[in-house]
């Protein structure tokens, strides 16, 4: 059978090169990196490579960069240290209401702890409009935390219009661009952020490790309190092989960026106009255009996300239907409740991420494998059964 | 320990008993689309056994094979019998239900139930009539 | 020249074993274990394997297991983690004077979200005295953390006898096993904590890989907010590489514990008697019996272990003045302070920590290394020099 | 990039002008075993010039080599061109010196400093006796 995998956005596949890269690490170079003999030499000098080529990837300097454990742990310390550092000058925060729950649930956090949260609205692509942020900007708001590009739908989002808002008042502004480094092109001059997000295991890097970007000069608090690894910023004997294959990931994906996304956006752009056309009652979800290069999402009405998923995965093809952290979760997404779809839709959810090595092939799989799946389970359903009969019943 | 066992991963595959009932004896319809499941359950009755069961099933895999797992456990079996088909039993036949998902061993339980209560107040309505 | 590896405490090398168990999930069986498709299953059947094994490790129920980043992230999810979660019951906290900064620096977070920490104090060999703890609890403690060990001095601390009055009092009691957890027995139900950290990287397992263990039914709140996976109690794609190495680092260790014992104790044996007979006004630091196999600690008077470090280094011996966290930072050590070693003694902390690979000679290598190198060093120092015009030019 | 560079070695393994002066022009102490690094230094002054400087440094290699490296640029140089030996121009002589050890280069000038000022005040009490 043929086997193709459309999760992406769950996790890439490492590159052989990073693997390379990294095996000198699970090997002999083995030293923790604070230890001032020989041993810790090399773990030390193949951290402050890996900091420079993750740096180099987003156009920024060597010292601003702290390794984290996952784009998870890099949300919480950005949204947790940066509001809990500044929380004399108040305690309010915005985010979007389509972040990544380690934003969101990170702001839940923070409202235990006695700050209060506004969401800025999405619209129905998924886009947060900066004048809607400017709306809930406030006197005490002491940071603004909107993602680059969201992962359930790809929306990217207008991070240089929000920036200029931030600026002016001098706000804080983070991204989450674990989405976007590594696939898009991300600089975090031109964003004009304060600090950024991004993980390895999103551009086949491994798992396991992520960094924060944070611009010079300003403040966070630590999550990870202790040693005084990361200029004391974040504890922990870093994990050295994984820091170098991110390095190693990063310096690729600079180098092939342009070539991986003229190679996906033809077959992304494909699979969004041929499977509407192939099943009846699909909806593409997400920007149209401002979207990430091998994302295409799609609800299907009358069944379920989850059913369709394993059923293509009966036929070897791998997808998500929502983001992978969610997927044993049983709500209907908050990003696409969000973007004003219904519940019912929204259970419908089906979502293709492309990776380097997808070829046109795959995608005709797609296309031809998914119809069936979708009539056996409209078969099946209840609400394909009522539709029937009033809708088709009354044609 | 894959998500879900073999037996449900059978049902959901090769679904048992799909479908409607035609003139159906009982009817019961539980769930909706917000909490992400919805099933309809159809019985035909003879005899105060279950001579027929169909479902109509909105879901997850787990939605599915539930559905699937309660009209074969309750096919032939009077109604009393059928009526005590727990969530737990529902369960236990598939060979466990990962935790987020027992709700649906609920719900397949009690659309079952729904169907053989309206069988039994029609029967009742019917009886009056 | 001679190699000699002698800063295990800081981390270990990798066992060759565990790389072959990783490789595999550097290679295809890349998905993320949240996927419900096929490439998840792989990921998520090698987490479910390494939980056993890391829970046999301890003698614990792998439900009870949270793999984390580092020994770090887990002493900041216990601390912080338990105290936040019980925080409607009081906000005392007590902890030990000699605890790792992990655990000692989030409970200074504490502090600034209103706890009160209380710090117990050590006897001259760096043991916790169970009475002390008493003394220390009040009525609105509700956390206790107490290390198994010290990865400074090597000193096992008395948990059961502790264990025995928290749980008398139905306070949740934590353990930093991070310097035991895979060297010596740890097993949860005798030492009977409520939750334990420990670290892969400690016993040939790989960096970036922690876990926690927890006492079902007891109550924590998550470091890292985010999606479901570890039951919701830590976000963030998992590090499969690295969790499936603990696991197999923890399987290995449990299998050859004994072994590993009776290679490691006589050659710590050996140096702790035979470096005070080689060079004058050296201090046995830790306590003489209770300290784990491979860990052999000094100070070297009126001379800085940094220097007496870089000059064996320069001879091809690994060693560490401190904890490696800590390296390079200046102050002595609070762990030598609280045992009530002076600040001049105390710089010149050494330590030797044997691993696996270390054999007779390479003991006797430092023995004969080591004197030179001190009387190098004094020749230098304006302490030994006024020592000796004092009490030698006395005599 | 290793922690100490190759100019901060150097002057670690091969300490220049270590020892006592015997019968010194002047003396400067600094620091204490506290703080983590302490330093004597020793100087022999002819005609307004250093003639000899030593040391003797308890601390880490950083203040080793700062030790070194201030004796190096001191010896010979005239008081005054002595006492502007500024820790920047020591830590720059070593080719940089990590962040957190960057005190050690103060100790070493004021050590300098102090041992020059001990001889000019001993001079002074010398003349008016
Ligand atoms: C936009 C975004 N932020 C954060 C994350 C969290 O990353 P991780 O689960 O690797 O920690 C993801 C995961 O896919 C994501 O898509
Ligand atoms: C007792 C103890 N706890 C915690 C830690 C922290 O471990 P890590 O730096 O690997 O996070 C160490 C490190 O050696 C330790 O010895």
């Amino acid at each position: 059978m043929r086997k193709v995998y459309l999760d992406n956005a769950a996790t890439t596949p490492l590159l052989s090169e990073v693997r390379e890269a990294m095996m000198p690490y699970l090997g002999d170079i083995f030293g923790n990196p604070s230890s001032l003999h020989d041993w810790g030499d090399g773990a030390r000098e193949a951290m402050d490579r890996a900091r420079t080529q993750v740096a180099q990837l987003i156009s920024a300097d060597p010292d601003e960069i702290i390794f984290t454990g996952s784009g998870t742990e890099s949300n919480n310390f950005a949204v947790k240290g940066l509001a809990l550092a500044q929380q004399a000058k108040g305690k309010h925060v915005v985010v979007s209401a389509i972040e990544h729950f380690s934003v969101l649930h990170s702001a839940r956090t923070l409202e235990k702890l006695g700050f209060e949260v506004s969401e800025v609205p999405v619209d129905k692509h998924g886009v947060v409009d900066p004048d809607n942020v400017l709306r809930q900007i406030r006197k005490d708001t002491i940071l603004v935390s909107i993602m680059h590009a969201n992962g359930e739908v790809g929306t990217i989002e207008p991070i240089p219009e929000i920036a200029r808002i931030t600026r002016e008042r001098k706000i804080p502004f983070h991204t989450d661009a674990v989405a976007t480094a590594g696939i898009t092109p991300v600089n975090v001059a031109e964003l004009g952020v304060d600090a950024l997000s991004l993980a390895g295991n999103q551009f086949y890097g491994p798992k396991g490790v992520g960094a924060l970007w944070i611009r010079k000069g300003v403040r966070i608090m630590p999550l990870l309190d202790g040693g005084i690894q990361e200029e004391g910023r974040r504890a922990g004997t870093e994990n050295v092989p994984a820091i170098v294959g991110l390095g190693k990931a990063a310096e690729l994906a600079k180098t092939h960026m342009t070539d991986r996304i003229k190679q996906l956006t033809p077959l992304r752009d494909h699979l969004l106009k041929e499977l509407p056309g192939r099943i009846e009652h699909v909806v593409v979800t997400g920007h149209p255009q401002h979207r990430l290069p091998g994302h295409a999402s799609f609800c299907v009405e009358f069944i379920e996300g989850e059913s369709i998923l394993m059923l293509l995965n009966s036929k070897g093809i791998a997808v998500s239907s929502g983001s992978a952290c969610t997927s044993r979760a049983l709500k209907a997404s908050h990003v696409l409740i969000a973007m004003g779809l219904s519940h019912e839709i929204a259970q419908g959810s089906i979502l293709f991420t492309l990776g380097i090595d997808n070829t046109n092939e795959d995608i005709d799989y797609v296309l031809e494998t998914m119809p069936p799946i979708v009539d056996r389970l409209r078969q099946m359903s209840p609400l394909y059964a009522k539709f029937s009969k009033t809708v088709k019943g009354g044609k | 320990m894959p998500v879900y066992s073999e037996k449900v991963m059978d049902h959901f595959m090769n679904p048992r008993n799909v479908g409607e009932i035609e003139n159906p004896d009982g009817v019961g319809e539980v769930g909706n689309p917000v909490c992400g499941d919805m099933m309809t359950f159809y019985v035909k009755v003879k005899d105060n056994r279950l001579e027929d069961v169909k479902f109509r099933t909105f879901g997850c895999g787990a939605a599915i094979a539930v559905s699937s797992m309660v009209s074969e456990m309750a096919k032939g079996k009077t109604l009393e019998k059928a009526m005590k088909i727990t969530p737990r039993s529902v369960a236990d036949k598939l060979e466990g239900l990962p935790k987020q998902k027992f709700h649906c061993s609920n719900l397949g339980a009690q659309a079952l139930n729904k169907a053989i209560k309206d069988y039994l107040s029609k029967k009742k309505g019917g009886g009056k009539k």
